[in-house]
């Protein structure tokens, strides 16, 4: 871990990386600033402006790529953001392999799902208010991934907790699409104040926030600190990942519209604790205990994230918990260090196609189905929407792990990394549970699917009128289809090679506690059966209403009663403690001083009686003064006082 | 005999006048009172001219006589005025003004 | 270095104009409002050319100004500006157009007079001016107490609901804090050899008696932590801010308030360097309770312009805990706070009257749903709730991020229990946009005509220039950064603080 | 028999008094002579003209610095200063008393005999002209504060009390509206005010036993070097001190003060809550300054227990008066009380500061009986709080300089009331009495509430059918307003010149 971390200041064409964010935020202005001027043309601006990103994306890519393995790297300071005392804070841009990758996900996928959004809004009034959001989303995004110092990313961290909030509230008159944004946005705070906290460490410490001045002051800390800003920064990542125990927000989010889900809250926003941790890899490579904490929290979160999944109706919350699920992976993988964690962005990548796919397939069949979501209500849809039914299945393929489907090349070999820990109990732990996740996640999803395309109808046509969504939502899904099938096959080994640069060369392989062989013949078996499981029992369609059911499955539906859990311990004693203080300020704080004055009052009222008006009282009283000052001055005389 | 006796009568007096101005209600009474104290005043300062063996304290309390009488004829010119209002010369009538 | 005398042709210009305008008949309140308005653009333009005439690097008080007023006591119209009172300066002179432009129909419904009103807010703008530029304590307190009396109108007469008993608290609470402000004035007179200047009691600081240091601070402080307010003085904010016009309540947070943090950080810190550090610990206690109370309060509160106070209030422990930290990074975080909460809150102030004023009402019950009738003024509202919760991009982040990382350097549990506030100042803000402009219409708003009339021309001039500051301040925030350092510096160097080195590199581990 | 030795007498010094006494005694020769018609004119302009010639000798004098008549009488910087302030808010009072067009004629009965409620009675009250004899009265009064400033022994101190003390007695039972408030007024003041020399001149036996002669320069040696037993000394200070304290207002000797200042005519409480505080502080001075000195160690803690219950009783009580001339009255205590840490300083400075309050302290007080003095009903002034509700709509002026006075008795800066405490506060402090001062600043927190709800009352709340018309002030009472609010705006702007003139005079001799 001596090596030390330079970036190479960035030259030629990629000196122009800046573009990258400015596009799409100076679209997401016109956009919004217009007004209903822009109403015509908006959503085309901003389809155009994340092309464009991605084009350059691509160009900058293919330089970068161009450079040598030694400096692939392109820093670049574009103005001194913060500057005081000893803290130095560009605003500074940095493309590197690690951001490049995420660059071409979020610009790429990212326009294929605009494109699907110009035809899934063609009917809202909102839709250019939309695209200005979405831009401001990408730009924001792109600022995350492509900051140089942790304060950009951090910018960019917040910008998209403000784009997620936005469009998950984008509906604002329904009062649960409100709600859920602002659920959204607190849970991202909780997350975004241990992140900023971290950054606070960083600076105390090593007087430095750029990405390379910490990872190079590193040795210079305790192994505490260490511990401390790592879990910081985890903390900051569960909470933008929907990670456990900040995992509750995300099923929520669905409320927003389905392109919003699929590029938001699938395909590159909740992935950000990924990279957050990813980008971080030499703090947590440095601590142990870290890593078996982001294991641990990866590894609940994808069981949680299963079970709960599978006893979902509503289509979009099925992949939303699936999406927390799968992003398990990705904390279990980039906590287990080393090779993995060029192993977990393959898995985001991979994750990015086919639930992008899937999620834009699931509001494929919202448009057909009239809003309906519920998959006890579809069924048979296969007939209907053909394009739709291929491109999905295509990622539950993917997402279950069917070889060659790109799931398959990046799930499993998490898997096998999880049997590699170096501690034996560690090692059967993680490497059961991830094993044990797949064949959940080939569970509930092969029951989504099955249930919705599947099976008898349990639609009338009296009300729905289920039909193939227009060509403009159906390339973009065409586009990702291929992706899901083919990403994971191309990226297995060259973006593990790509990655080099970030994470360092690939140590060499310990030998775990299963062979390789047998763990991939393992998720395979447990794939199918979990599969075959789904399959057998939903077949033939399920009742339309909730049946009674066990403890697990009751606690699964009601999301393990984590909701529940937050309810009690911080929402309802926040709602007490905030009128408890409301009554306090009133009558405590403000109660004192009113008292005080009431007091004044009140003495003064009493005090007046004793100006009775009979002018032998007021006699009395200056004899009596007068006794008192001349028995004052005596007694001092006499040595009684003072 | 020492002219200390005659303090402590000037002071007895004093609390005599001083007490009757507490206790007494007749305006005119409350006045000579005053004037009880005043004289009382008028006795110390004689005797203290005898202690002091200067001339001053009698000198003083020829004055006092004159003030005192000045201060009769406003007080009575005063306190007629009200008691033809009133028919009362009690001072506890008077008390329109308190509080 | 200029020697023009901008300080006090910038103090005295707007009370000519509050005269000025007293004297326009009620009938011809049009004009009244529009003299008044070109009378604060000037202003701003004097303060824009003083802004330029200011050197970054040259000494710390610039455009010194000194005429004898009581000799006597060794009392003078002294004027000079270090970086701090700078931004302050310029900070007024933007608001108040701004305020004026808002409040431009504000009155017309009334039976006050017009002409009053604006007469009242140049003259406040002239007090305001002077307990910024003030360089001799004794025009500081002079300033200090006077300004009440303006705002006492301002928000008696002008205001509504409580707005007596909101006035008469205001000027209560000001008041006491003052006159204890008035017994350690004195007494820092007696004991500093009875001069008044700032710059010669500040280098005899050092020789004050210990105990008799702390209770002069005292003295200051409480004054201070009155105005800013700090919890637990801070009852009289929201009643004041609930019953101020939308326009003079940004005024009063905006600018009136800061006057507090500004005297702590040029006074209480500046003469009482060993009893600033002696009482930090207690400050910072208060600072951080005030953050997390107030915006647990501000949670619960059902109107809107309270809401904002209780707001403002927590925003304040922030500009605290920056001052007590004795970092220059939570020093010039402090001081950027103040702009930027001049700014963000201001317009908050401002966007939320002129809800209140087509609604008739600042309860947030009686809104609901209102972004489908008035999206564009709903977005400004959130814009300006954005701002005030710290979201990056906005100005008010980077002074937030400053003064925390600032703090956190020396205070660790301060700077840990503040930053948990970020997560209240979403929940507080979020909570009132949706239950205000989200959810379901609120049915009672259809029958309200002029919730149905979106932002006007008017009202875009007005919100337009604060929301590009808090943009590109947000962004850029380093012209103003620069201008604030080196007076920082300056007074953590009377403190006698210096920040601590990185732990890592002050340990050898790393090369710094 | 030994030679009569005559003292000298150095006329110029004593002209001012002798003027007054003068132009007094003529006065009352005029009352006899000059037809009733003119006889106001005459008697208004000869008191007038006493006052500025009187004022000129002051100015003439200002260099004087001695003692005259056998010791009796002390002319020096204090003396003058004290004596030309006394006469400058003498001569703006005479206006206040002057002034017989706001009312029909003016503020006082036109015969004080005539019974109360007696059909002459009714006659007279409706616009029979004012008795004139209120003009000489009043310019002996103010001889005898001069002579008070300046008396050098306790005998011509106690004189001197007097002389100015029985003709406002009388000037107290002169009201033409509310006959039997002003009666009982005087009645009140009277019976205390004499009940008080009593004490005083008690005390001046007990001293003049102690020190063996009543020239404060023969107590001051004998406090030095005492002959004679403590006792005499402490006993006939604080016997002495009463009738002093008494004249100030001082609590627990404060209590005429509310009942007097409501019932006496509104001129004549003005003129007392401004000329007769100069004068009883001046005494208070010049007593404890020159005589006393010796002993300060043992009376400013109790002098500053009487100070700090005389601002907490003030301020106190103030809060729930609902009569405004009440309020003024206990508002008026609690300045006295402010006064007094002024004066316990013991200092140069402490002086000057406190002849500095009290010139500030006179103009604000006038102004804002003059303006009580216009609010009136059919029934005569309204000084009920109540009826003064939103009079700030109706009159924006009067509101407005009423509310300027009020804030200058609440001590905001830019008026008199802040420079002229800051000036008795930072005394204090110098002079080691810093507890005082922060019991003075606590008191004023409390002050400020009464002020304010009068503030509150005129602006903020909307007028009703009560409140009364504001009359047009005549120029008498014009020319008082406008002196008392100039006066306070420039102290409180510009105090240089006046902090210098006391500065200059704050120098007993002995």
């Amino acid at each position: 871990m001596e090596q030390t971390v330079e970036f190479a200041p960035a030259t030629g064409v990629l000196s122009l990386i800046w573009l990258l964010v400015a596009i799409p935020l100076a679209s997401a202005a016109v956009l919004l600033l217009l007004g209903r001027r822009a109403d015509k043309w908006g959503h085309w601006l901003g389809v155009l402006s994340v092309a464009a990103s991605f084009v350059l994306g691509l160009v900058f890519f293919a330089n970068l790529a161009g450079l040598e393995s030694g400096s692939r790297s392109a820093e670049l300071s574009l103005w001194e953001f913060i500057a005081v005392g000893k803290l130095q804070v560009d605003f500074g841009l940095l493309f590197d392999p690690l951001s490049g990758v995420f660059v071409l996900l979020i610009t790429g996928v990212g326009s294929l799902i605009h494109l699907y959004a110009v035809g899934y809004m063609e009917h809202d009034p909102g839709r250019r208010r939309f695209f200005g959001y979405f831009n401001l989303f990408v730009a924001a995004m792109l600022l995350l991934v492509l900051g140089n110092n942790y304060v950009m990313l951090y910018f960019g961290w917040e910008g998209v907790g403000l784009a997620s909030y936005l469009l998950i509230s984008f509906w604002y008159t329904r009062p649960s699409a409100a709600t859920a944004g602002k659920k959204a946005f607190l849970m991202n705070r909780v997350g975004d104040a241990g992140l900023a906290i971290g950054i606070f460490i960083m600076f105390a410490t090593l007087g430095t926030t750029d990405y390379g001045a910490v990872f190079n002051g590193l040795s210079g800390l305790s192994a505490t600190t260490v511990l401390v800003l790592g879990l910081l920064l985890l903390i900051g990542a569960c909470g933008k990942s929907g990670q456990f125990p900040l995992q509750a927000w995300l099923p929520d989010a669905m409320e927003g519209p389905t392109p919003v889900s699929a590029l938001i809250h699938a395909a590159t926003m909740v992935t950000a604790g990924v990279y957050l941790i990813a980008r971080s890899n030499p703090v947590y490579t440095a601590n142990e205990t870290l890593q078996l904490v982001t294991v641990a929290v990866g590894a609940i979160t994808l069981l949680m994230g299963c079970i709960i999944g599978a006893a979902k109706d509503d289509i979009k919350r099925v992949l939303a918990w699936s999406t927390v699920s799968q992003i398990g992976y990705m904390f279990l993988g980039v906590g287990l260090g080393g090779g993995a964690y060029a192993l977990a962005i393959i898995h985001l990548l991979a994750h990015g196609f086919f639930k992008a796919n899937m999620f834009l397939g699931a509001g494929s069949v919202m448009h057909g189905m009239h809003d309906q979501v519920d998959i006890r209500r579809f069924g048979a849809l296969s007939k209907h929407m053909k394009i739709t039914w291929l491109t999905f299945a295509t990622g539950w393929l993917a997402i279950i792990g069917i070889p060659p489907l790109s799931g398959y090349f990046s799930k499993e070999p998490i898997i096998a990394a999880a049997f590699e820990r170096e501690v034996a109990w560690e090692a059967w732990v993680f490497g059961l549970a991830a094993l044990l996740g797949a064949g959940l996640t080939a569970f509930y999803m092969t029951r989504l699917f099955v249930l919705t395309f599947h099976g008898p109808a349990r639609w009338t046509e009296d009300n729905q009128h289920p039909h193939e969504s227009p060509l403009i939502m159906t390339i973009p899904l065409i586009l990702l289809a291929i992706g899901s099938v083919a990403a994971g096959w191309l990226m297995s080994t060259s973006v593990a090679d790509w990655l080099t640069p970030v994470f360092g060369a690939e140590q060499a392989e310990p030998h775990g506690v299963l062979s390789h062989t047998m763990i991939t013949i393992l998720s395979l078996v447990v794939t199918v059966i979990g599969a075959g499981l789904a399959w057998s029992l939903f077949r033939r369609g399920t009742a339309l209403e909730p049946q009674p059911a066990g403890v697990v499955v009751t606690a699964a539906r009601r999301n393990l009663y984590t909701d529940a859990f937050n309810e009690a311990v911080f929402e309802r004693p926040g709602i007490y403690l905030t009128r408890a203080l409301v009554f306090l300020d009133n009558k405590g704080v403000d109660g004192v001083v009113n008292g005080i004055a009431a007091a004044v009052g009140g003495g003064s009222g009493r005090l007046r009686r004793l100006q009775t008006g009979f002018v032998r009282s007021y006699a009395l009283s200056m004899l009596t003064g007068a006794m008192l000052v001349v028995g004052a001055f005596i007694a001092i005389q006499l040595g009684w006082l003072v | 005999m020492t002219p200390d006796y005659y303090l402590v009568l000037a002071t007895i007096l004093f609390t005599i006048g001083a007490t009757g101005v507490l206790i007494r209600r007749n305006a005119i009474v409350l006045f000579m009172c005053i004037e009880l104290m005043l004289n009382a005043a008028n006795l110390a300062l004689v005797t203290f001219s005898r202690i002091n063996g200067s001339l001053d304290g009698q000198i003083i309390s020829f004055f006092v006589m004159v003030v005192a009488a000045a201060e009769v004829v406003i007080g009575l010119a005063i306190i007629m005025s009200i008691f033809r209002t009133r028919r009362s010369a009690s001072v506890d009538d008077a008390n329109l003004l308190k509080y | 270095m200029s020697d023009f005398p901008f300080l006090s042709i910038l103090t005295l210009l707007p009370l000519v104009g509050a005269a000025v305008v007293a004297f326009i008949p009620r009938s011809k309140a049009e004009l009244a409002k529009l003299v008044a308005l070109v009378w604060s653009l000037v202003v701003l333009a004097l303060s824009i050319f003083m802004w330029a005439a200011f050197a970054v690097d040259g000494d710390r008080f610039q455009f010194h100004e000194s005429y004898p007023w009581i000799p006597a006591w060794g009392a003078n119209f002294t004027f000079a500006a270090d970086g701090i009172a700078l931004v302050m300066l310029m900070l007024i002179a933007i608001l108040f157009p701004v305020v004026i432009l808002a409040s431009w129909h504000d009155v017309d419904q009334s039976k006050r007079s017009a002409p009053a009103y604006f007469a009242l807010l140049l003259t406040f703008e002239f007090t305001m001016i002077g307990v910024f530029a003030a360089a001799d304590v004794f025009l500081f307190y002079v300033f200090f107490e006077v300004m009440l009396i303006p705002m006492y109108f301002i928000i008696g007469s002008f205001g509504s609901g409580q707005k007596q008993y909101a006035a008469v608290k205001f000027f209560l609470y000001s008041l006491v804090g003052g006159l204890f402000m008035l017994a350690a004035v004195i007494g820092l007179w007696v004991v500093g050899g009875r001069t008044f200047d700032f710059a010669e009691l500040a280098q005899g600081a050092g020789s004050l008696d210990t105990n008799t240091a702390r209770w002069l601070f005292l003295g200051f402080f409480v004054a201070f932590a009155i105005k800013a307010p700090f919890f637990p003085f801070h009852t009289w904010l929201p009643d004041s801010g609930g019953a101020a016009p939308a326009g003079a309540a940004a005024l009063l947070v905006g600018v009136m308030d800061k006057v507090g943090t500004f005297g702590i950080l040029r006074y209480c810190l500046s003469l009482f360097p060993e009893a600033s550090r002696w009482f930090a610990p207690a400050a910072l206690t208060l600072a951080v309770i005030g953050i997390i109370y107030a915006a647990l309060l501000a949670v619960g509160q059902n109107d809107l312009k309270r809401l904002v106070s209780y707001t403002s209030i927590a925003h304040f422990g922030f500009i605290g805990i920056g001052i007590f930290a004795f970092t220059t990074q939570a020093g010039t975080g402090a001081v950027l706070y103040m702009v930027n909460h001049g700014l963000a809150t201001g317009l908050l102030f401002i966007v939320v009257g002129m809800f209140v004023a087509r609604r008739g009402s600042a309860l947030v019950s009686d809104f609901g749903g209102a972004g489908k009738l008035v999206p564009v003024l709903a977005g400004v509202l959130f814009f300006a709730g954005l701002a005030s919760l710290a979201l990056p991009g906005t100005a008010p982040f980077v002074s937030e991020f400053l003064v925390l990382i600032g703090t956190f350097s020396t205070h660790k549990g301060f700077a840990v229990v503040a930053t948990l506030g970020i997560i209240l100042a979403a929940a507080y803000v979020l909570w009132m946009i949706q239950r205000t402009t989200q959810g379901t219409l609120n049915p009672a708003l259809t029958e309200v005509p002029a919730m149905s009339k979106d932002i006007t021309l008017r009202e875009k001039v007005v919100v337009a220039p604060l929301i590009a500051l808090l943009l590109v301040l947000g962004f850029y925030p380093k012209p103003v950064t620069d201008v604030i350092n080196p007076a920082v510096q300056a007074t953590l160097q009377d403190v006698g603080t210096t920040d601590p080195a990185p732990t890592a590199v002050a340990d050898g581990k790393v090369g710094g | 028999m030994e030679q009569l030795e005559l003292p000298s007498i150095d006329y110029a010094a004593l002209l001012p008094m002798l003027i007054l006494f003068g132009a007094a005694c003529v006065g009352v020769i005029l009352e006899i002579v000059v037809p009733r018609k003119v006889r106001n004119g005459i008697q208004l302009g000869l008191s007038l003209l006493a006052v500025v010639a009187a004022l000129v000798a002051v100015v003439v004098e200002r260099g004087t610095r001695t003692i005259t008549i056998g010791g009796a009488v002390a002319v020096d910087g204090p003396t003058l200063f004290l004596q030309g302030s006394i006469l400058v808010l003498g001569g703006v009072s005479l206006l206040l008393i002057g002034e017989r067009t706001v009312e029909k004629g003016g503020a006082f009965v036109s015969q004080a005999a005539i019974t109360v409620g007696s059909k002459k009675d009714m006659e007279q009250a409706s616009g029979q002209p004012g008795s004139t004899e209120v003009y000489p009265l009043t310019t002996f009064a103010l001889g005898g504060m001069l002579l008070f400033v300046a008396a050098n022994d306790l005998l011509t101190m106690f004189v001197a009390l007097e002389v100015f003390s029985l003709p406002l007695y009388l000037l107290c039972a002169l009201a033409r509206r509310r006959r039997l408030l002003s009666q009982e007024a005087a009645l009140k003041y009277f019976l205390l005010g004499s009940y008080a020399s009593a004490f005083f001149l008690f005390g001046v036996a007990f001293i003049y036993g102690f020190a063996g002669g009543i020239q404060l320069d023969k107590v001051h040696a004998a406090v030095a070097n005492p002959t004679q037993s403590q006792v005499l000394l402490y006993a006939g200070f604080g016997l002495l001190a009463i009738g002093l304290l008494f004249k100030a207002a001082l609590a627990p000797f404060h209590v005429w003060t509310p009942d007097v200042y409501q019932g006496a005519p509104t001129p004549v409480t003005a003129f007392m809550a401004a000329c007769t505080k100069v004068a009883a502080f001046g005494a208070l001075l010049r007593v404890l300054y020159v005589a006393f000195e010796g002993v300060r160690w043992d009376f400013q803690p109790v002098l500053g227990t009487i100070a700090v219950l005389t601002m907490f009783v003030g301020a106190v009580l103030a809060v729930t008066q609902t009569d405004l001339k009440r309020l003024l009255a206990y508002s008026s205590i609690a300045n006295a009380g402010y006064l007094m840490v002024g004066v316990l300083a013991l200092n140069d400075e402490g002086l000057s500061s406190t002849m500095f309050y009290l010139v500030a302290y006179g103009f604000s007080v006038l102004a804002a009986f003059a303006i009580l003095s216009l609010v009136r009903d059919a029934d005569g002034e309204a000084t009920h709080l109540s009826r003064w509700a939103g009079i700030g709509r109706k009159s924006p002026l009067l509101a407005a300089t009423f509310t300027f006075v009020l804030l200058a008795f609440a001590g905001i800066p830019l008026t008199s009331g802040f420079t002229s405490k800051f000036a008795v506060f930072g005394a204090a402090v110098e002079g080691g009495q810093t507890w005082l001062v922060i019991f003075g600043v606590i008191t004023s927190m409390l002050l400020a509430f009464p002020y304010l709800r009068v503030v509150v009352l005129m602006w903020l709340s909307e007028p009703g059918e009560s409140t009364p018309a504001v009359s047009i002030p005549g120029f008498l009472t014009s020319a008082v307003l406008g002196i008392g609010v100039l006066v306070t705006l420039g102290l409180g702007v510009a105090p240089s010149p006046l902090i210098d003139l006391t500065r200059q005079a704050a120098d007993f001799v002995r």
